[in-house]
């Protein structure tokens, strides 16, 4: 078991009150596993995958601990955490194409950041130089600065610079959401590639995008308002989801294919809730056609199939009510 | 006009080159407070500024030790205890509670002397702020908005001003000129110190012009020059006001070199006209210290409180500042 | 002849200090658009698909070539006539918070139209027609009026700036990337009122990078490269039997939920890649958006005059196909651009006397021809 | 880079002929005419010799020629490094006063601007983290910026040379000790020099500090910095990179502050006497001596325009951005 998260709970400081983004968040990435983590905008899937390595200064950590290859992450410790940073656990930032800094060089920035995680560039610099060309910049992009390649090279300079020291977990942050579809595909293969080759052990993909996760991912996890609503397997989101919210949002996605003469497709209507006061409860109730009264509890994050985890009420009475179907069958 | 400049603008939230060189200008935090546009827009930003202004230790302080010296500007000359400029006492007299500030080689009393000067270094400051103002505002709107051949006009012509220093200039112009007067020293001040201000002006139009609200307002029919004024200029607002702020500290500093070599207004009285007087005549060798000391802590309390303010205003408009 | 109609529509960007090196964005783009008639306008960035929309909205003037809305040549229209044209066309745009200035209410953008055109009108009547086309959107008035853009949702902006087009008598909305900021759980229902308006005659041009969304909702795509125009038709004909290398490539790489991505050779000649192994070699997956984006980077850039050359990266035979073999024929001899009569001291000549005219015919598209009734495909270099 | 090189030294000889046209206007603007200004000093009594006299120097001065002949001649008097002759310390010629304040200006102003401006950066960019600092040197940065020069260093030769009497109060140089390589003459020059120089430093040092203060907590806000923290960068580095991308802007604040250091200095010079330009300007302004105060005026706008030309080269040597956009790549 690579990373296994337990109860986490981050909560983001704003001018009005404490945001609960993520509200006890329980689950576990195995080695070699790509898990998708996706939500609409604002479900606090960023701070996670954030809080996994570095805290800035208006999060907080509430509580629940995370565990990286059955070490303890001091995620609140800023010191602490420097040890495993890079190296244990890595990111690809949601602002990678801003994330060199405009005046260095990149091998400069490489090994100014190797020599702080105690590493001479020398070392790694073959290694490097094969990295920068899989993911197919030119050789030379070591002695370039940032302002000399297009948005997209930045992005993959970043990449390899964050994984150089193969780290054990790396969290890609909306790695694809501002690329052109065939950078998007040529980033998702690059993602999925580093992990066949090793330089990262398991690897959180945090995007907006599930047509993205459908083809990268091993594990896609839903995140909705701050909270967890549903996680399996990705051919199982993809094709077989269980909480309403993961539908809906699958059923509004136009496809290549689709058009509106055929099939008119239909969103979600409504906004999730504020996260400064959420409601109790199912925080997808107020949206949900399956809404019932049950839903004004909240909902525990449980397996209902196997490696099936979902939060709804109506979801569990469905698949008990399968099961006792099929139990019924069984015993006529 | 040449991409340093715009490296140096569009980078940093400094407007560099300030006259006083290196205050915080208000800088690419133009928009309405932070430079990252989206997150501004979360929270009734016109109270939340409120919230923070009344809060802002440096704000406050600030304003409020400017608020008294512009009052006692106002209507300090009402109750000063002499007239200004006429010998109510012997000379030389040292600080007593008759006279607070002692008298001066000419026997007048340095504190109604001090009272009545507050005035005009006020006032030429202003000036000095209003005619900067409104010429960098005009000149960066203009560069700005319609880019091009104007704007590179409009460039060169800000370089040369900035190359050609002004109190040598003033310096050369005074000496050909017999009489001066405070409107005349203000408003050289105004045309000499724009371009600092057109700059950042400039660079912010830019970056605003393209934004889509603008594109927005000329589908509607709007014309330029509307949309400068009710589109771009109150995204600004804020940086305005600092710079305004800052171009009036300036503004009173300049006028103390000018008055303190003798290219104050003629007639007038000003802190620079005081220090140049005792200097004149020989307050330093004569150790009247009471004559040249107060007009010049009195302008560095004045300028200091507008700097401070300065900062408090900043920090409040933008959040990223801000202690935590 | 369409409502709109680009003829040969060509913008040229004059970049650096004295504006001494001209890049071709937009090169010799036509097509039109109907009443009643959604044409999806697909490219990836730096295809200068947006340009075009500024360019019809009258926002940045077209370098070369003719614009013309119901018969009137558009681009030299001002004051006035440029008033009246805003009339019947208008554009919502991306980035919803943008179009909004901050400071205002957001029904500021319907009170500017007011001031505008409806000064005449009577309040009552106004309010009574402010909320007839919000109904049109699908708005409630009273969750949208009176308040801060912030307080609104991403959707409910965009429908807003739809309803403020609607006021006006508008018969062409130029629709700029208007989901692609918006949750994946709007966005439909932005895309279906996009539907419902075109039902009732509105004509839109729909700029977007997304090709499922462009499917999805147009009748007819134009496809967008470098500025130039590969690939146009019938969004089925287009989307069901692409021909050009490029589509082809696009469309590979457009992540599908119930499909893996197929294996596309971008090197080589794309209609006839076998998939081999099976076993995607994202090195060479990546390479191609790679040779693309060269041309941004200093060493590309500085050889590259037009677009044109630059994206030669791959080495490329014309493609297969029924439509693009007659193509072939019909093309003229690669010409020798300015740079290769050049040499490697192009970059002078360039800078100091290269003419807009120069830049325009060097930079001229390849030509587009019909490989079956309604779909043109340019021919491949 | 070529390019780049082109258009500024386009725009410096621009700036330096508005400079010297100005110059030129200014005298032929002002209400009232110089030669009879000038021949008021004179308080001639006989109608008859002012005339003859206004005739002599109208032809001596050129005055009497089309404009555009003075112009010219203007020009190639400058270009023949003749600014003419003093009327103050007649028949000095102007370029030789010149030459021999200006090594005083240069002394005092070079080693207090490039101080105040590294000493100030890096205090400013330590005062971004600490506390202690934050609390302590910037307020003081504070007054430093907010005092008038002319009052500083009043203040300044009151207090360390009136009083104390630890440096002299007026003056370049030791009075009575003959100019020369040794240690006597060496020591008066410096302890001279240390008050006003002080006191131009001082001034420019508190703003630089507050401005690399700012400078450096807005950039360690930026992307790259919170990606060298995500990374487990030693703080050292990120403050490291900070300061380096700080120093751009604070260097093209430079240039911009040229103008008001000079005008500092020049009153500072007055203060104390100091013979530099700024006390030469000075006396010839009071003296209404023309043609001295026409020279030190475009030998001031010459060195505003050198120092900006080195502003310049450092700026493209420290900013990659400048050296490589400059030669036409990135566009």
């Amino acid at each position: 078991m690579s990373l296994s998260v337990r109860n986490l709970r981050i909560a983001y400081r704003t001018l009005r009150g404490d945001v609960q983004a993520v509200d006890d968040v329980t689950f576990s990435v195995a080695d070699g596993e790509i898990m998708g983590l996706a939500g609409e905008s604002g479900c606090g899937k960023s701070t996670l995958g954030n809080s996994l390595i570095y805290l800035e200064g208006r999060m907080r950590h509430l509580g629940g601990t995370v565990e990286l290859d059955g070490k303890v992450l001091p995620i609140s410790d800023d010191r602490a955490m420097n040890r495993h940073r890079m190296r244990d656990v890595s990111i690809i930032p949601q602002y990678a194409m801003s994330a060199l800094n405009p005046t260095k060089k990149i091998g400069v920035l490489a090994r100014d950041l190797l020599k702080s995680r105690g590493t001479k560039l020398a070392k790694v610099l073959p290694e490097f130089r094969r990295r920068v060309a899989l993911v197919g910049l030119p050789d030379s992009v070591l002695e370039m600065y940032p302002f000399e390649l297009s948005g997209g090279m930045r992005q993959r300079a970043t990449m390899v610079i964050s994984t150089l020291l193969n780290p054990s977990l790396l969290i890609a942050d909306e790695v694809t959401s501002a690329l052109d579809v065939s950078n998007q595909r040529a980033v998702g293969e690059l993602l999925t590639e580093f992990r066949d080759r090793g330089y990262v052990k398991s690897m959180i993909v945090i995007t907006h995008d599930l047509s993205i996760l459908a083809q990268i991912a091993d594990t896609i996890m839903v995140m909705y308002a701050g909270k967890l609503a549903e996680k399996a397997d990705a051919g199982t989101i993809i094709d077989r989801p269980l909480h309403p919210y993961t539908q809906a949002l699958l059923s509004s996605l136009p496809e290549v294919g689709v058009r509106y003469e055929e099939e008119e497709l239909t969103g979600i209507p409504g906004r999730p809730p504020s996260l400064l006061d959420p409601p109790a409860g199912c925080r997808f109730r107020d949206r949900c056609p399956f809404a019932f009264d049950k839903c004004a509890e909240e909902p525990p994050f449980v397996e209902l199939l196997p490696g099936h985890q979902v939060a709804c009420w109506k979801a569990a009475q469905d698949v008990a009510g399968s099961a006792e179907r099929e139990h019924e069958e069984a015993a006529r | 006009m040449s991409d340093v400049d715009q490296a140096a603008t569009s980078s940093a939230p400094v407007a560099p080159g300030a006259p006083l060189t290196g205050v915080r200008a208000p800088g690419a935090a133009p928009v309405g407070g932070a430079p990252l546009g989206r997150k501004a827009y979360s929270g009734g930003r016109r109270w939340e500024f409120l919230y923070f202004a009344v809060r802002n230790k440096k704000l406050v302080l600030g304003l409020g030790v400017e608020i008294i010296f512009v009052l006692a500007a106002i209507i300090g000359p009402y109750f000063a205890p002499y007239p200004p400029k006429q010998f109510v006492a012997p000379a030389f007299l040292h600080p007593s509670a008759k006279h607070l500030f002692g008298t001066s080689y000419f026997g007048q009393d340095v504190f109604s002397l001090l009272l009545y000067s507050l005035r005009n270094s006020y006032l030429v400051g202003f000036l000095g702020a209003a005619f900067a103002g409104v010429i960098g505002l005009g000149i960066g709107f203009i560069a700005g908005w319609r880019g091009g051949w104007l704007d590179e006009i409009l460039q060169t012509f800000t370089y040369i001003v900035v190359m050609i220093p002004s109190l040598v200039l003033l310096i050369v112009i005074g000496a050909y000129l017999k009489s001066h007067s405070a409107f005349f020293e203000g408003v050289f001040i105004g045309v000499t110190t724009w371009p600092w201000v057109a700059r950042a002006v400039r660079a912010q139009t830019f970056t605003l012009r393209q934004r889509d609200f603008v594109d927005l307002a000329r589908l509607s029919g709007k014309r330029g020059p509307a949309i400068v004024l009710k589109d771009i200029a109150p995204n600004m607002a804020s940086y305005i006001l600092l710079a305004f702020i800052l171009l009036f500290g300036s503004s009173m500093l300049i006028a103390v070199n000018y008055d303190f070599l003798g290219l104050g207004p003629t007639s007038g009285i000003s802190l620079g006209d005081m220090l140049n007087l005792a200097e004149l005549w020989s307050g330093l060798q004569l150790h009247l210290w009471w004559w040249f000391i107060p007009p010049g802590a009195a302008m560095t309390i004045m300028v200091a409180a507008l700097l401070v303010a300065n900062v408090g205003l900043d920090e409040v408009f933008n959040p990223k500042l801000r202690e935590t | 002849m369409s409502m709109l109609e680009l003829d040969k529509v060509s913008k040229v960007f004059k970049s650096g200090t004295f504006g001494g090196s001209l890049k071709p964005a937009l090169r010799q783009v036509s097509f039109g658009i109907d009443r009643g008639e959604v044409v999806s306008l697909i490219g990836e960035s730096g295809s200068g698909k947006s340009t075009l929309g500024k360019i019809v909205l009258h926002l940045t003037p077209a370098s070369a070539g003719k614009v013309s809305f119901e018969g009137q040549d558009v681009t030299e229209k001002k004051g006035r006539e440029l008033h009246e044209y805003y009339r019947h066309v208008q554009g919502v745009f991306q980035d919803p918070f943008s179009s909004y200035n901050p400071l205002y209410k957001a029904d500021r953008v319907f009170e500017m139209v007011r001031q505008e055109y409806f000064g005449g009108l009577q309040r009552d009547a106004w309010e009574a027609k402010v909320e007839t086309v919000l109904e049109t959107v699908t708005l409630n008035p009273a969750d949208v009026l009176n308040k801060f853009p912030h307080q609104l949702s991403g959707g409910q902006q965009q429908r807003l700036l739809v309803a403020r087009a609607l006021l006006l008598d508008v018969k062409l909305l130029i629709a700029d990337e208007i989901i692609s900021m918006l949750d994946a759980s709007t966005r439909v229902d932005v895309l279906n009122m996009l539907v419902s308006l075109k039902r009732k005659g509105l004509g839109i041009l729909f700029i977007t990078h997304d090709l499922s969304l462009g499917n999805y909702i147009s009748d007819k795509t134009v496809i967008l490269r470098h500025g130039a125009v590969v690939e146009m038709g019938e969004t089925p004909k287009v989307f069901g039997n692409p021909q050009h290398r490029y589509t082809k490539s696009l469309l590979t790489a457009v992540p599908q939920l119930h499909k893996k991505w197929a294996p596309f050779d971008w090197s080589a000649n794309g209609s006839a890649a076998p998939a081999s192994n099976g076993a995607l070699r994202p090195a060479s997956g990546a390479a191609a958006p790679v040779a693309e984006e060269a041309r941004e980077t200093r060493r590309y850039s500085r050889s590259s005059l037009s677009p044109l050359h630059a994206a030669k990266g791959a080495k490329s035979t014309p493609s297969v196909g029924a439509g693009a073999a007659v193509a072939e024929e019909a093309a003229p001899g690669p010409r020798p651009s300015l740079m290769e009569m050049e040499g490697g001291r192009w970059h002078r000549r360039a800078r100091r006397r290269v003419t807009l005219a120069e830049v325009l015919a060097e930079s001229a598209p390849p030509p587009l021809v019909e490989c079956e009734p309604g779909h043109l495909v340019a021919v491949e270099e | 880079m070529t390019r780049y090189f082109a258009r500024k030294i386009g725009l410096y000889i621009l700036a330096f002929w508005a400079g010297v046209t100005i110059d030129w206007a200014i005298p032929r603007l002002m209400p009232g005419n110089p030669i009879e200004a000038y021949l008021a000093r004179f308080s001639l009594n006989s109608q008859g010799s002012w005339t003859a006299l206004y005739k002599l120097f109208s032809k001596a001065f050129g005055y009497n020629l089309p404009l555009w002949d003075q112009y010219w001649h203007y020009w190639d008097n400058l270009f023949h490094g003749n600014l003419g002759i003093s009327i103050y310390a007649f028949p000095e010629k102007v370029t030789t006063m010149v030459a021999q304040a200006a090594p005083y200006t240069l002394a005092l102003l070079v080693p207090a601007i490039v101080l105040s401006y590294v000493l100030g950066n890096r205090i400013g960019a330590i005062a971004a983290r600490r506390k202690i600092l934050d609390n302590t040197v910037l307020p003081l940065g504070y007054l430093f910026q907010a005092m008038p020069y002319a009052w500083l260093a009043l203040a300044a030769a009151f207090y360390l040379a009136q009083l104390e009497r630890w440096f002299p109060v007026q003056g370049g140089s030791a009075v009575g000790i003959a100019s020369g390589f040794t240690w006597a003459y060496i020591w008066g020059l410096v302890s001279h020099w240390f008050l006003p120089f002080l006191t131009v430093f001082l001034v420019s040092f508190g703003g630089w500090s507050i401005g690399m203060r700012n400078l450096v907590i807005y950039e360690l806000e930026t992307d790259y910095a919170r990606y060298l923290r995500a990374l487990g960068a030693r703080s050292r580095l990120v403050r490291r990179y900070a300061y380096r991308n700080a120093v751009l802007p604070q260097l093209s604040g430079l240039a911009l502050a040229l103008g008001t250091v000079i005008g500092g200095n020049i009153v500072t010079e007055v203060v104390f006497q100091y013979p530099g330009l700024g006390h030469l300007i000075y006396i010839a302004a009071t003296d209404q001596d023309y043609s001295l105060l026409q020279g030190i005026f475009i030998f001031i706008i010459a060195g505003v325009l050198v120092a900006n030309f080195l502003i310049d080269i450092v700026y493209i040597v420290i900013d990659p951005r400048t050296r490589l956009s400059m030669q036409g790549a990135v566009a």
